[in-house]
């Protein structure tokens, strides 16, 4: 697999080279690998603080900006940053008002931002962290590592960064963090493998006329192979994923996410069938996004994300959002 | 290095560095095994921390290094946490603290002392990811090896080794294999082959 | 290869149904094959309309919208859209002030909206064409067909739309749109080819360990085949040949695009090594737009384009805009 | 039917209803050879534009069809301008709606007639898309099929199919193809190849 790249071992770090390039409305540090809000610590500002293993991008430096994340610590590919990073980022952007870190449910992240927690309230800092575990693919139980954090991460970090915005307290601002995450679930496809940079061949094979339904963020294997459907057959396959678990009595989010490498007329042919989908199902649609928002590299493949949204979550919804990765508003 | 000597500072030290050459010589397999029920970068994380550690052992108190085992072991999992990330950063970071804690300061320590205090540390990686032996992680290989290692070094390396190898037939119920419910089974579980690295260095602590 | 798609014949109009369902602010005709802005015809308002094959998404139909496209005639995957449809589209928007047809330079697109114009001036509208020829990779001959238009398209529309938007007359509007287009240039390069819908397979075969340099946005092999480059060999080889031809004595705009299948955190590494020729070329730059803008389906690659900027135009440039594909500022 | 013959509109109609069976045939060739040169959609192109002139063909007139040559060829030429984009749709359409305008509202006329009219149309595909002869493009296989036409439909074929092979060779001036420079030689002109076609169908526009 050919990259756009120069070596593997740099792939974070140039990427955020070029992140502090293109935006000079953020701070953005390579070396020490955070993307921070150029103008943080904001006064009187709860502070929302995510991360992850790079590779999904836009999320999570994309959406750091007024109206979402006050700061982001990209670890390695699909690898979970360190806790000092967290730290660090935590340091940072908080006014005195708290800090909310945002968790994808994988075991790295959670442990690492858990230690990070633990040195931030060493430091004095007010921590709350928010636990996002959307993916159905995957069975929530004990003997599992829990549900996956994929696309519903993007509608906690738009929503609590727009209650953060309006000077919420930390206690609201986890709150309604919470009740996106809740409110939310996601399913994906994928129709072709990711390559990372460090591993430089494709994660899995998948054979020419069979596709992965249940597939995560990391590359990972899906939870099932079957012959290759119509992207009709894969709307009805993930909505009812998703339904069977969220009984949406309200309208829905609908986040029509691309994995990273699917075309942009792709995603909008298949927005078109999960619109379908969710009317035959009578379930209204209040908002839709459509993009390569919380991608896994260059992976081919789409996630549907449903929220049960209501008038106030709306509102945040809507309210403006500065980032390089999702704008409007501002 | 007989077992049943004392071991100090130096033979800490040498672990880690035996470690992280056998790491970094198997980096591209334990990727490979990561890929296959995971995210493919085991290997990264594993040779990026072990890395680290060396370096940090160079240069501690100004070249000298850290000055007991449990200072050895407590400056390398530090070092983990705080370099690796994923899943392995803090667990394996949690193991060597842990177990470097409870060796005290005292200035060496004979097998027996090394294998309570590794069982500490498992002891700790366990509360932390919360994972009982079979569920398909490092603990398979851990376990294992710490009950075999008052019996010496080659009978730790090889219980790690089986412990590993264990892990084909099962399904994963920790960590990012077990998202892949039985597919999971048929592979080997990347973190309980980077164990059995880890153990099999204890071997060469004596020499190198 | 596999696409997230039902049947090749109906790529298009799925994808615009998909629009529709997303974006209820603009008015999307999946039949006619019409992107609309909601609210057109737009009183006092020189209508912007735009188009050109599918494939290329966001363009044009994501940039349709506020301070930008009044209207986008959608074509076939890579082929021009017919002169009934843009001539329909300019009957949609015309308010009166006139219609700027904004057009790539291609033989269909050229033809086509030529065509178009007749039409539309047979039915008494006031019609202005600008063309797009941006691609240094092509040779400006009179034995040629002339520069292809890419990147630049985008830059011609936001400009020339927030000019519009402000209640320019036709005349300045036209030259704007005429003067961002003669001081942009650009250049492509792929690491993949892409797979039109009705082939189903890859335009062109590119080797492992090989690149296209000089590409455009059709999937037609480059100028130059060489052994695979990094990032920062690609970024001086584009940046000197856009540089060749154009030699700005003031800001540019840079925009580094993604021909569809480029992750984002490769294009924004390649943003980085663009920015750093840039600086070695004693080359400043005013703003920066890194993404997937000007596709070509799912080619993996990217482009660069630059253009001179004056004071004037970079006003407009940051004047606000509110797009499915480009939007700050509403 | 005798290349002498007075073509009437029922001739002109079978025309053009063997060359939309032709390029439905060979839909997947034009779109190989626009891949390796152009932008891999001429099959896809033509199909569409000469599906929608059979289907006007049917409906125009309360599926009488249109009543003269020249109608036909309007009717075609402007049902490719408005079905096929591209620069195949203005360029095929210029060259129908011409040669039909030319020839008037005649109810037949002979096979130099046609030829005169189709040259007519030739012109005007030049004029519009400013190419000439060697410039490997559509014109490569048009002028010299119309300029062997009054020799009989046989002979234009010939020449067509002769014309588009011979654009093998050459480099592209226009169009797409034009793009690749040198690495547009050795392969053939896919407009060129649907030129050839369309000729090819004359002769069956006695039959079918
Ligand atoms: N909850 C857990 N308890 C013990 N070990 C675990 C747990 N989760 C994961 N592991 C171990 O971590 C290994 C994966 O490490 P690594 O690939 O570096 O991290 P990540 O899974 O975050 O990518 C697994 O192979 C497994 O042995
Ligand atoms: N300027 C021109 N004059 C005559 N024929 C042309 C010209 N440009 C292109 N063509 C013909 O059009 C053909 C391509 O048609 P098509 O693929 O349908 O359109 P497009 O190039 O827009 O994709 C070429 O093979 C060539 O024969
Ligand atoms: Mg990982
Ligand atoms: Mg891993
Ligand atoms: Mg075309
Ligand atoms: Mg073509």
């Amino acid at each position: 697999m050919k990259m756009l790249i120069n070596v593997p071992e740099s792939v974070v770090p140039d990427a955020l080279r070029g992140m502090a390039a293109a935006h000079p409305e953020l701070a953005v540090d390579p070396d020490s690998r955070l993307v921070v809000r150029g103008d943080a610590p904001v006064a009187g500002k709860v502070a929302l603080v995510s991360g992850g293993g790079s590779g999904h991008e836009p999320l999570h430096g994309g959406f750091v900006g007024r109206g979402m994340l006050d700061a982001a610590c990209p670890g390695e590919i699909f690898t979970s940053p360190v806790p000092d990073q967290m730290a660090r980022a935590a340091a940072a952007v908080d006014s005195g008002e708290g800090v909310l870190f945002v968790v994808k449910n994988y075991t790295g992240d959670v442990l690492n931002f858990d230690m990070a927690a633990e040195l931030a309230e060493d430091e004095g800092l007010r921590v709350a962290k928010v636990l996002v575990q959307d993916d159905v693919a995957v069975t929530d139980s004990t003997f599992t590592a829990g549900r996956r954090g994929t696309g519903a991460t993007l509608f906690v970090e738009k929503i609590a960064g727009a209650l953060a915005e309006e000077g919420a307290p930390l206690e609201r601002v986890e709150a309604v963090a919470r009740q996106v995450s809740e409110a939310s679930r996601s399913f994906g496809a994928a129709l072709s493998p990711c390559t990372t940079p460090a591993k430089g061949s494709p994660t899995f094979d998948l054979p020419a006329g069979e596709l992965e339904l249940g597939i995560g963020i990391h590359g990972e294997p899906g939870r099932e192979r079957r012959p290759m459907m119509t992207s009709g057959e894969i709307a009805d396959f993930a909505v009812d994923a998703v339904l069977e678990d969220l009984r949406p009595d309200a309208p829905v989010l609908a986040l029509v996410n691309g994995m990273g490498a699917t075309p942009l007329i792709e995603l909008y042919g298949f927005c078109a069938e999960v619109h379908r989908v969710l009317a035959e199902r009578r379930v209204p649609v209040a908002r839709t996004l459509v993009g390569n928002y919380v991608t896994s590299l260059d992976m081919a493949g789409a996630s549907v994300t449903l929220c049960q949204a209501d008038e106030e979550l709306l509102r945040l919804w809507d309210a403006p959002v500065a980032t390089p990765g999702l704008r409007w508003g501002l | 290095m007989v077992d049943g000597e004392a071991l100090d500072a130096g033979f800490f030290s040498r672990w880690m560095l035996a470690a992280a050459e056998d790491v970094e010589r198997e980096a591209d397999r334990l990727t490979e095994l990561d890929a296959a029920i995971g995210d493919a970068d085991h290997g990264g994380n594993m040779r990026r921390g072990f890395e680290a550690v060396r370096t940090a052992l160079r240069t501690d108190a100004d070249g000298a290094g850290p000055g007991t085992p449990g200072a050895v072991l407590m400056l390398a999992g530090r070092t983990l946490v705080s370099t690796v990330g994923g899943a392995s950063g803090p667990l394996y970071g949690t193991l060597l603290r842990r177990a470097g804690k409870a060796l005290g300061d005292a200035e060496t320590v004979d097998v027996a002392g090394l294998a309570a205090a590794l069982r500490t540390g498992v002891d700790a990686v366990a509360q932390l990811g919360g994972a009982a032996v079979g569920d398909k992680t490092m603990l398979d290989a851990l376990i294992p090896a710490v009950d075999a290692l008052p019996r010496g070094f080659a009978a730790a390396t090889a219980a790690a080794e089986e412990g590993a190898k264990a892990t084909v037939p099962l399904q994963a119920r920790k960590g990012r294999a077990s998202y892949l419910g039985e597919r999971s089974i048929g592979h080997q579980d990347p973190g309980a082959t980077s164990s059995a690295l880890l153990v099999g260095a204890l071997a060469r602590g004596g020499g190198a």
